[in-house]
C-alpha cells in the first residue's frame, strides 16, 4: 500500500494502459505474444527509446532538441566514411575492431560537438532553443547531404552489423534480450539517474522551472544547457551508432518521424515541453504503450491512415484522464473537509 | 492448379508511402491476385516517406510471420539488413526499385533502368531538335531508381546529342522531394536560374503535375520539352495543354500483380528464367539478371494517346 | 446604514482538502474604508478573490449589491462594481502604461473597438489624480515593482467602481505616494466608495481606515469600527498572542571590516559608494526608488560587476565577477520579488531548500538521496519556526512569509559571512516580521555581516546599526541609527536637494 | 528617436531583407527582375497567411502544431466536395469556395479550443494530438488520394490564372501580380486591424502576457480561447485553399513537415515564443526574408545539396542578428 502511494499518478496510468492494451492485443491476435513479437517490440524500443530520452532531458530542461536526428545522421554518415576509407577487405579482424571503437569514440565526440554549437547558441546568444535546433538541424543534415550528396554510406563492417542483431540470454525458441534493448536501458536508467538523483539533474529541472531564480541561486545556467545539449547530442549520437549498425548503412535523411515520435513519447509519459515537470523513468511506459499501439495495429491490419491519428486520441485521452481524475480528487478531498470542519465548532469567540 | 505463379498465401503490400495515388494504384494488383488466387494480401507502410518507420514495419510484419512482404524502398540501402533478418526467419521478399538489394528473391523492375534513361533522353533530344540544354530533376538524391534514370538520360544525351547541355552542370539532380508544392517551387526557381533551358526530365509522378504547372505559368509551354513519369490521370490536363509533351509511363498495378507472382514463383520453388510469362501486360517475355527480373514495357503517351488510358 | 455592497454569509474555501476560509461573515458597506488584517496566510487574498469571483467558494453565499451569486465570474463582479488591486498587481507587463491602465475602463464599458487616444486619455488622467509622471508608451516590463504597483492602484481608481479592494497596496510605495494614495482614498470615501484595505504596516491601518476585521487562520476573530478598536490588542488578535520588537542595541565591534567597499561605480547606476561592515553589525540601505540601492546590490552579489573602486573581503581585495564568486565568498543574496526571483513555485520545498547547496548534499557516489532532501528541509522549517510541511510540498503552497523564509533558509545553508537583504520583509506579516528579523539579529550576533536594503523606516532603526540613504545613485546620508530619529532619517529619505 | 526606430524588430528584418536583395542580387542579376520579385511575392503567399494564424496563437501563448492539418483537412475536403458537386454539372463560385474551406478551419480550430480551455492542455500537446486526429479523420472519412487539375473546381484554376497589372515579358506571356498577393495583403491587414484595433485582439495579447490576470480584469478566457484557435482555424481554411488552387493539385501530404518552418519566420518577424508580443508588419517581413532566402538558393548559384546547410546557416545568422538587437534595445530602455 505504501509502495502505491509512492508511484506517482503518471505512473500508475501508463502501467494501466500498457496492461490494457497488451492484453487486449494479446486476445485478440494470439501471435502478438509470440516470441518473435517480443522480440521485435523490444528490438524497436531500443532505437526510438534513444531519441525520446534526448527530448526528455531537453524538455525538463524547458527547451527543445529538434536536431537529435540529424545529428544521429551525421554521426553515422561520418562512420560510414571513416569505415569506408580505414577499412578494405583484407582488413584482419583486430583492425575492424580496432576501427569500430574508434569510431563509436569520434561518433560520440561529433554528437557532444553539436551538442555543444545548440548549448552555445541558446546559452550566449540567448536565442529560443527552438529556433536553433530547427537552424541547426537543417545544418547538421545539410553537412550530411554535402558529404553523401544524398547517397547512403554502405560499406559498415560485418561485425558491427552482427553485434547490433546480437542478444543475450536466448533460450530454445525465445531470442532472449536484444544488445540494443539493453544498451538503450543502460543509457535510460543513468539518464533518469543523472535527472533525479544528481545535483546537476536538480539544476536542469529547476532551469526548466525558472532559469531566473537559479540565476539568482548563483547556479551556473550557462552551464546547464551546455550539459543539457551536450548530454543530448552524445545521446543521439548513440542513436546514429545503434541505426547505421542495424541498418548496415547511413544516409541523411533516416528517421525523418523520429523527433515528432520522440516528443510524442514524452508527452505521454507526462513529460512537459514546459520545463520543469515530470519524470524520466515512466519513459519506458510510454514507449511500450505506444509500441504495443503499433505493432497491434500493424497486425491488425489497421491503415496506417488511422493509426497515427490513434496515437492523437491516445494522448487527448489520457491528458482528458488526468484531469478528470485529478478534478475529481479534489472534489472528494473538499467533502471529507467541509463534513469534519462543520462537526467542529469554531475555535475563536467572536467579540 | 500446378501454375507455379499462382499460390495462396499472405503476402503484404510495403509501399514507399501509404495513401499516395501511384502506390494505391499498385496496390490494386494485389487486390486482382488474392481474386486469382485466394490470397491474403494488404498494404501496411508508412505515412511519410521514412527508412525508419519502413525498417519497423518489416520487423512487425516478420513478428506476425507473413509469407511474402513485397517492398518497394524508400532507401534500399538502409531496409536490406532488415530484409536480410526477414528472409532469415523464411519470409519472402520481393522488391520493387531495388535491384542493389542483396536480401530479396527477385526484384521486380518494370524495364531495364539504363534503357529506360535511354529511352527517356531520345524522347527528349528528339523533342529538343537536338540543341539546347536540359534540367534534370529527382524526387530524392537518395532514390535508386530516379538516379539511375537521371543518370543514364545525361550519359545518352552526351554521347548522342553533342549540342545538347545539362543545364545543372555539377552533375547534381535538382531534387523535388515527391512533394507537389515543393517541386513547383523548385521548378520555378529553376526556370530562372537556367533560362536556357529548354528540356526538362521529372522521374517523379507526385511531382510531374506541379512541374508542368509552373512551366505553363512562366509561358515556356512552347519553348520546353518537358519529358516525365507519371499517372495518366493525373498529368491528362497539362499533356493536352501542351505543358508536358511526354508522359512516360507504367501501370502500377502491373507491377503489384507481377510482384505478387514473383512471391508465388519463390514460394513453389519455381526459378524464374530469362523468357517466362508471368501473364501481365509489360512482363510477357521476362529478363533475368541474377535476381533481377525486368519487364521489357513502358509507355509513351502524348496528347494523343493520353485519353484511352485511366488509372 | 448605507448600503451593503458585499456581504459574505458563512463562506467556505478550500484548497485540495485544506480549510482556508471557515465561515466568514462579512459586510461592506458604501463609502467606509474597511480594514482587513491578519497573518501571513490567514487567507485575506483567498477572501478577496471570492469577492472578485477569481475563486469559487465551497460553502456558505455571497451577495454582491444585494444580488446572490453562486457561482460569480470576475466579469460579473466587475460588473457590480468591484475593482481589485491584487497583491501580485495583475497587471501585464507586455502591454504599455496606458494600455495597462485603460484596459478596465474598455472592458466595463464593453467596448469592442479600442480607441488609442482614448486609452491615452485614461491613464493621464489617472495618473494626474495620485500625481505621478509616467512614460505612458512605456511597456510594464521596462518599469519597476514600484511603478507597477503605481500602475495597477490608477487602472482600479480610473473606474466607475462601488468598491475598491487593495491587497497591499503600498508594499513598494515611498512614503510620499502612500500619503497621496491615502489622501485618494479619503477623496473616493467622500463620493461613497467604499474601500477594503489590506496591508500589513499596522500604523497605515489606524491611518486611513473606519472599520477593522481581523482574520485569523481563515475566521474573522474580530469586527470593529476603528474607534471601539483597543489598538494595543491588534497584533494579540491576529496571532493570538502578544510579541515585542525590542530595540536593536548597537554593538560597535572592534573587529576589523568583513567587508569595505572604496568608491566603487558603476555607470548609470552608483557612484563613489564606500562603507564598511563590521561582523555582527547589520547596515541598512535606504533611499527612494529609483536611487540605485537594488543596483549596488546587485554589484556587490557580482551580478552585475562594478566599474572602478575596490572591495575587500577580511582585509582582502577581491573582484567579483559573478554569482559564483560571490557565492564562494560568503555572499548571500536575498532577491527583492520572491515569487520570480527567489522561489520555484512547482517544486518542492526539500529543492528550493536545497537550491543553493545541492552540490555539497550529494554522498559518494554523487548521488542525491531523498533522505537527504527531507532532513535538510526538516532542519530548516525547526529552525525558521514554519509551519510544518512534509518536503514534498511545492513552495506555491506556502504564504508570503513562510515563502520568504524559505528564500532565507536556502541561502544559511550555505553558512554565509555575507548577507544582503534586498526588502527581506516586504509583505509579511507582523509576527513573521518579527521573527524574520530575530533571525537576522541572531546571525549577526554569530558573527555575519549583513546589509539590509529597506523601505521601512521602523524596520531599520530596530534592526541595524548604521544606516546610509542613497539618492541618485550616490550616498547622501550615512550614520548610525542610534543617532537618528524616525523623522530625521525619513526627512534625509524625502530630502530633495542634491548633496 | 531615431535609435528606437532603428532597434525596432521591423527596421532589422527589412534591413536584412535589403542586404540580402543586394548579395542575391549581386550573385544573379536575374535575382532584381521584375518577374523574379513578383514571383517571390506568390511564393510568400501561402505562408504569410499561414503566419497570421500562427502569430495570433503565438500571441496568445501558445505554439500551434495543427494549422497545416486544419489548412490540408479544410481546403482538401473543399475542393473535393466541389469537385462531386462540379462533376455533376454545378459550377461554384470561388468566394463560396473559400467561405467553406473557412468555415471548416474554423470548426476544427474550435476543437483545439475545446482541448485547451475545457481540459486545460498546453497549446503545442493539445495541437500536436488533434493534428494527427485532423489527420486521421480526413484521410479515412474524406480521402487521401490527388484531386488532379481535371477534377479540380474550374473557379480555382480560373483563380490561380488570375492576373493583375499583366503585361507580355520578353518571352510573350503574361506576367503580372497575382491576384491572391491581394488576398494575402488583405489577410495580414485584417489580421492587424483586429489585433490592434479591438478589444477581442487585444484581449489575446493580455491572454499570452498573462492568463491569469486577463481573467481578472474580466476577459473571459474561454471567449479568447474561441478566438484565438477560431480565427488560427478560419486563417488557415484560408491559406489551405488558395495554396491548393495555386498549385492546381490536391495532395494531402503537401504541407507535411512545414510547421516550424512557417513558425520559424513567424518568430524571425519578432513575435515572442512565450506569448504576448507580436506584430504583423513583423511577421510579414519574416516570412519575406525567410522566402527570400529559401527560394532563390539555386539561383545565386547554391547546389543543391547545400541548400539545408544555408537555409540553417541564415536563419542562425538572422536570429543571432535579432538576439544582439534585443540586448541594446533593453540597454537603451535601461538607459545606458
Ligand atoms: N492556489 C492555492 N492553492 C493552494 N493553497 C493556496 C492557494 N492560494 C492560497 N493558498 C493557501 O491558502 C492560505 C491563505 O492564503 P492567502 O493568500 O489568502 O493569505 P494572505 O492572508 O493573503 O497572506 P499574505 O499576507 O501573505 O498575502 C495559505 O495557507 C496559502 O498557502
Ligand atoms: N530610463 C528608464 N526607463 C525606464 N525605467 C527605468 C529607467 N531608469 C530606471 N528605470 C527603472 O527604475 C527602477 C529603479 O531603479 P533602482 O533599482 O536603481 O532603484 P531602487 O531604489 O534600488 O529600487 P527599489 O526601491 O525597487 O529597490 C529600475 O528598476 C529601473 O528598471
Ligand atoms: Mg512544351
Ligand atoms: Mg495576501
Amino acid at each position: 500500500m505504501r509502495i502505491i502511494r509512492k508511484i506517482d499518478n503518471k505512473t500508475l496510468q501508463l502501467a494501466v494502459i500498457c496492461v490494457v492494451l497488451f492484453t487486449v492485443m494479446a486476445f485478440i491476435r494470439p501471435k502478438f505474444t509470440s516470441s518473435a513479437n517480443i522480440y521485435s517490440m523490444m528490438m524497436q524500443i531500443g532505437t526510438s527509446g534513444l531519441f525520446a530520452v534526448c527530448i526528455a532531458i531537453v524538455y525538463l530542461s524547458r527547451g527543445i532538441d529538434l536536431s537529435i536526428i540529424s545529428i544521429a545522421n551525421l554521426v553515422g554518415i561520418i562512420c560510414g566514411v571513416i569505415f569506408r576509407t580505414a577499412l578494405n577487405e583484407s582488413s584482419s579482424d583486430a583492425e575492424v575492431t580496432g576501427v569500430i571503437l574508434l569510431c563509436v569514440l569520434i561518433g560520440i565526440f561529433i554528437g557532444m560537438l553539436c551538442g555543444f554549437i545548440n548549448g552555445l547558441l541558446i546559452a550566449e546568444l540567448g536565442i529560443f532553443p527552438i529556433l536553433v535546433t530547427l537552424a541547426t538541424q537543417n545544418i547538421f543534415m545539410g553537412i550530411s547531404m554535402i558529404i553523401t550528396q544524398g547517397r547512403a554510406e554502405t560499406d559498415i563492417p560485418k561485425s558491427l552489423i552482427q553485434f547490433a542483431d546480437s542478444s543475450i540470454l536466448s533460450i530454445g525458441d525465445f531470442r532472449g534480450i536484444p544488445i540494443i534493448l539493453l544498451l538503450f536501458l543502460a543509457i535510460y536508467v543513468s539518464l533518469s539517474v543523472i535527472v533525479h538523483k544528481t545535483p546537476f539533474g536538480f539544476k536542469l529541472q529547476w532551469h526548466g522551472s525558472n532559469s531566473r531564480v537559479s540565476f539568482f541561486n548563483a547556479i551556473d545556467n550557462k552551464r546547464v544547457i551546455y550539459t543539457t545539449y551536450i548530454l543530448s547530442g552524445a545521446v543521439a549520437a548513440v542513436g546514429g551508432l545503434i541505426i547505421t549498425g542495424r541498418t548496415g548503412s547511413a544516409k541523411a535523411d533516416y528517421g525523418g518521424n523520429a523527433v515528432f515520435q520522440a516528443l510524442l513519447t514524452c508527452v505521454l509519459a507526462g513529460i512537459s515541453p514546459l520545463g520543469g515537470r515530470g519524470k524520466v523513468y515512466n519513459l519506458i511506459l510510454s514507449l511500450m504503450a505506444l509500441q504495443f499501439l503499433s505493432t497491434g495495429f500493424n497486425m491488425l491490419r489497421i491503415s496506417p491512415l488511422i493509426r497515427d491519428s490513434l496515437y492523437g486520441f491516445l494522448l487527448v485521452f489520457s491528458i482528458i484522464m488526468e484531469y478528470l481524475i485529478e478534478k475529481r480528487r479534489v472534489n472528494m478531498l473538499n467533502k471529507k473537509t467541509m463534513l469534519t470542519e462543520r462537526m467542529t465548532a469554531s475555535r475563536y469567540t467572536r467579540s | 492448379e500446378n501454375d507455379p505463379f499462382i499460390q495462396d498465401m499472405v503476402i503484404a503490400h510495403l509501399p514507399k508511402t501509404v495513401g499516395g495515388a501511384w502506390f494505391t494504384r499498385m496496390y490494386q494488383g494485389f487486390g486482382q491476385y488474392s481474386g486469382m488466387s485466394g490470397s491474403e494480401t494488404f498494404q501496411i507502410g508508412p505515412s511519410t516517406g521514412d527508412a525508419a518507420a519502413h525498417n519497423a514495419n518489416v520487423q512487425d510484419l516478420v513478428a506476425q510471420g507473413v509469407d511474402a512482404i513485397c517492398v518497394v524502398p524508400y532507401a534500399p540501402e538502409q531496409i536490406d539488413a532488415e530484409l536480410g533478418k526477414a528472409r532469415a526467419e523464411g519470409t519472402i521478399v520481393i522488391s520493387n526499385e531495388g535491384t542493389k538489394l542483396q536480401n530479396i528473391d527477385y526484384d521486380l523492375e518494370a524495364f531495364d533502368n539504363t534503357k529506360f534513361g535511354q529511352g527517356a533522353a531520345e524522347l527528349l533530344g528528339e523533342g529538343m531538335g537536338g540543341k539546347g540544354s536540359i534540367i534534370v530533376f529527382v524526387g530524392s538524391l537518395g532514390s535508386t531508381a530516379h538516379m539511375s534514370w537521371a543518370n543514364s538520360i545525361v550519359d545518352t544525351i552526351q554521347a548522342k546529342y553533342p549540342d545538347i547541355q545539362v543545364a545543372n552542370k555539377d552533375g547534381v539532380f535538382i531534387e523535388t522531394g515527391n512533394n507537389a508544392a515543393n517541386s513547383y517551387e523548385k521548378a520555378k526557381e529553376a526556370l530562372k536560374a537556367y533560362p536556357e533551358a529548354t528540356g526538362i526530365f521529372c522521374p517523379s509522378a507526385t511531382d510531374t503535375p506541379s512541374i508542368a504547372r509552373a512551366i505553363q505559368e512562366a509561358g515556356l509551354t512552347n519553348q520546353i520539352t518537358y519529358v516525365a513519369v507519371g499517372l495518366p490521370n493525373a498529368v491528362r490536363t497539362y499533356v493536352k495543354s501542351g505543358d508536358l509533351d511526354v508522359v512516360v509511363c507504367w501501370d502500377p498495378a502491373d507491377v503489384g500483380l507481377a510482384m505478387c507472382k514473383l512471391a508465388a514463383a519463390a514460394k513453389s520453388g519455381y526459378e524464374v528464367k530469362t523468357g517466362d510469362d508471368l501473364g501481365v501486360f509489360g512482363f510477357n517475355n521476362v529478363i533475368v539478371e541474377g535476381k533481377v527480373v525486368m519487364g521489357s514495357e513502358w509507355r509513351v503517351l502524348t496528347a494523343a494517346e493520353i485519353d484511352d488510358f485511366n488509372y | 446604514m448605507a448600503d451593503k455592497l458585499v456581504e459574505l454569509k458563512t463562506i467556505n474555501k478550500m484548497f485540495s482538502g485544506v480549510s482556508v476560509l471557515k465561515n466568514v461573515d462579512l459586510s461592506v458597506y458604501a463609502g467606509e474604508v474597511l480594514c482587513l488584517v491578519g497573518e501571513n496566510g490567514s487567507g485575506k487574498s483567498t477572501l478577496i478573490k471570492i469577492i472578485s469571483g477569481v475563486y469559487p467558494y465551497e460553502g456558505g453565499e455571497l451577495y454582491l449589491a444585494g444580488k446572490h451569486f453562486a457561482k460569480p465570474t470576475p466579469t460579473q463582479s466587475i460588473n457590480e462594481g468591484i475593482q481589485v488591486i491584487y497583491q501580485d498587481f495583475s497587471v501585464f507587463s507586455n502591454l504599455t502604461v496606458a494600455e495597462n491602465i485603460a484596459m478596465s475602463s474598455n472592458i466595463q464599458n464593453k467596448k469592442k473597438i479600442v480607441n488609442w487616444r482614448r486609452n491615452h486619455k485614461i491613464a493621464s488622467e489617472a495618473l494626474k489624480k495620485i500625481d505621478v509622471k509616467m512614460d505612458l508608451e512605456a511597456e510594464l516590463a521596462s518599469l519597476s515593482v514600484a511603478q507597477k504597483q503605481i500602475v495597477a492602484i490608477s487602472r482600479a481608481i480610473s473606474q466607475k467602481a462601488k468598491l475598491i479592494i487593495m491587497d497591499e497596496p503600498t508594499t513598494a510605495l515611498t512614503r510620499k505616494e502612500i500619503d497621496r494614495l491615502f489622501e485618494i482614498i479619503r477623496g473616493l470615501k467622500a463620493q461613497g466608495i467604499a474601500i477594503i484595505f489590506v496591508s500589513h504596516k499596522l500604523d497605515e491601518v489606524f491611518e486611513i481606515c473606519d472599520r477593522i476585521a481581523v482574520i485569523r487562520s481563515g475566521e474573522i476573530v474580530v469586527d470593529l469600527p476603528v474607534e471601539e478598536f483597543p489598538r494595543d490588542k491588534l497584533v494579540y488578535y491576529m496571532i493570538g498572542k502578544d510579541i515585542q520588537e525590542e530595540c536593536f542595541a548597537c554593538s560597535p565591534s572592534a573587529e576589523n571590516p568583513m567587508i569595505r567597499v572604496n568608491n566603487i561605480s558603476r555607470r548609470g547606476e552608483f557612484r563613489n559608494v564606500s562603507f564598511s561592515v563590521r561582523p555582527g553589525e547589520i547596515l541598512a540601505i535606504t533611499g527612494q526608488l529609483g536611487s540605485g540601492r537594488t543596483e549596488l546590490a546587485l554589484s556587490l552579489f557580482g551580478i552585475n560587476p562594478i566599474q572602478s573602486g575596490e572591495i575587500f573581503i577580511q582585509g582582502k581585495k577581491v573582484k567579483i565577477k559573478n554569482q559564483r564568486e560571490a557565492r564562494k565568498l560568503g555572499i548571500a543574496y536575498l532577491p527583492e520579488d520572491r515569487l520570480s526571483e527567489g522561489l520555484y513555485m512547482n517544486r518542492s520545498l526539500g529543492d528550493n531548500f536545497s537550491s543553493v547547496i545541492i552540490s555539497q548534499l550529494k554522498n559518494r557516489f554523487g548521488i542525491i538521496k531523498n533522505a537527504v532532501l527531507e532532513s535538510n528541509s526538516n532542519y530548516w522549517i525547526e529552525k525558521l519556526g514554519m509551519t510544518r510541511k512534509r518536503y514534498t510540498t511545492p513552495a506555491s503552497d506556502f504564504s508570503g512569509g513562510n515563502q520568504q523564509r524559505i528564500v532565507l533558509g536556502k541561502w544559511l545553508a550555505t553558512s554565509p559571512k555575507i548577507f544582503v537583504l534586498n526588502g527581506p520583509t516586504v509583505g509579511v506579516d507582523v509576527k513573521s516580521k518579527s521573527e524574520i528579523h530575530a533571525v537576522i539579529k541572531d546571525l549577526a550576533a554569530q558573527g555575519m555581516a549583513v546589509i539590509i536594503i529597506s523601505d521601512d523606516i521602523g524596520e531599520i532603526l530596530s534592526t541595524s546599526s548604521k544606516v546610509i540613504v542613497m539618492r541618485d545613485h550616490h550616498i547622501i546620508f550615512e550614520g548610525n541609527t542610534c543617532d537618528i530619529s524616525h523623522q530625521e532619517l525619513n526627512a534625509q529619505i524625502l530630502s530633495s536637494q542634491a548633496n | 528617436m531615431i535609435k528606437r526606430i532603428v532597434l525596432k524588430n521591423e527596421f532589422l528584418s527589412l534591413s536584412m531583407i535589403l542586404l540580402f536583395g543586394i548579395i542575391f542580387g549581386i550573385a544573379n542579376p536575374t535575382f532584381l527582375s521584375l518577374i523574379n520579385i513578383l514571383d517571390l511575392l506568390k511564393m510568400c503567399v501561402k505562408p504569410a497567411i499561414f503566419a497570421c494564424g500562427v502569430m495570433i496563437v503565438l500571441i496568445s501563448g501558445g505554439i500551434d502544431m495543427s494549422f497545416l492539418w486544419i489548412g490540408m483537412f479544410s481546403a482538401y475536403s473543399t475542393s473535393k466536395l466541389f469537385s462531386i458537386v462540379q462533376a455533376n454539372g454545378t459550377i461554384v463560385p470561388f468566394a463560396v469556395i473559400l467561405l467553406v474551406s473557412m468555415f471548416i478551419g474554423a470548426l476544427l480550430g474550435s476543437i483545439n479550443s475545446l482541448l485547451v480551455s475545457k481540459f486545460r492542455i498546453p497549446v503545442f500537446i493539445a495541437t500536436l494530438s488533434s493534428a494527427n486526429i485532423f489527420m486521421g479523420i480526413m484521410f479515412q472519412f474524406v480521402g487521401s488520394e490527388y484531386i488532379f487539375p481535371e477534377q479540380m473546381p474550374q473557379s480555382m484554376i480560373e483563380f490561380s490564372n488570375k492576373l493583375l497589372f499583366s503585361f507580355p515579358s520578353q518571352g510573350g506571356t503574361l506576367v503580372g501580380l497575382h491576384v491572391s498577393v491581394l488576398y494575402a495583403i488583405a489577410a495580414l491587414l485584417i489580421t492587424h486591424l483586429v489585433m490592434r484595433y479591438t478589444m477581442m485582439g487585444r484581449s489575446v495579447y493580455a491572454l499570452g502576457g498573462d492568463a491569469s490576470s486577463a481573467e481578472r480584469v474580466g476577459f473571459s478566457l474561454i471567449k479568447t480561447n474561441l478566438f484565438v484557435f477560431m480565427m488560427a482555424g478560419l486563417i488557415a481554411g484560408l491559406a489551405g485553399a488558395i495554396a491548393i488552387s495555386n498549385i492546381q493539385v490536391a495532395n494531402p501530404y503537401d504541407f507535411q513537415g512545414q510547421e516550424l518552418t512557417v513558425t520559424a519566420a513567424v518568430i524571425i518577424g519578432g513575435t515572442r515564443v512565450t506569448g504576448g508580443k507580436g506584430s504583423v508588419l513583423g511577421v510579414a517581413l519574416g516570412v519575406l526574408l525567410t522566402n527570400l532566402i529559401s527560394q532563390n538558393l539555386i539561383l545565386v548559384g547554391v547546389p543543391p545539396e547545400y541548400n539545408k546547410f544555408v537555409f540553417g546557416l541564415l536563419i542562425i545568422f538572422a536570429t543571432i542578428v535579432q538576439a544582439v538587437q534585443e540586448r541594446a534595445r533593453k540597454a537603451l530602455y535601461r538607459g545606458l
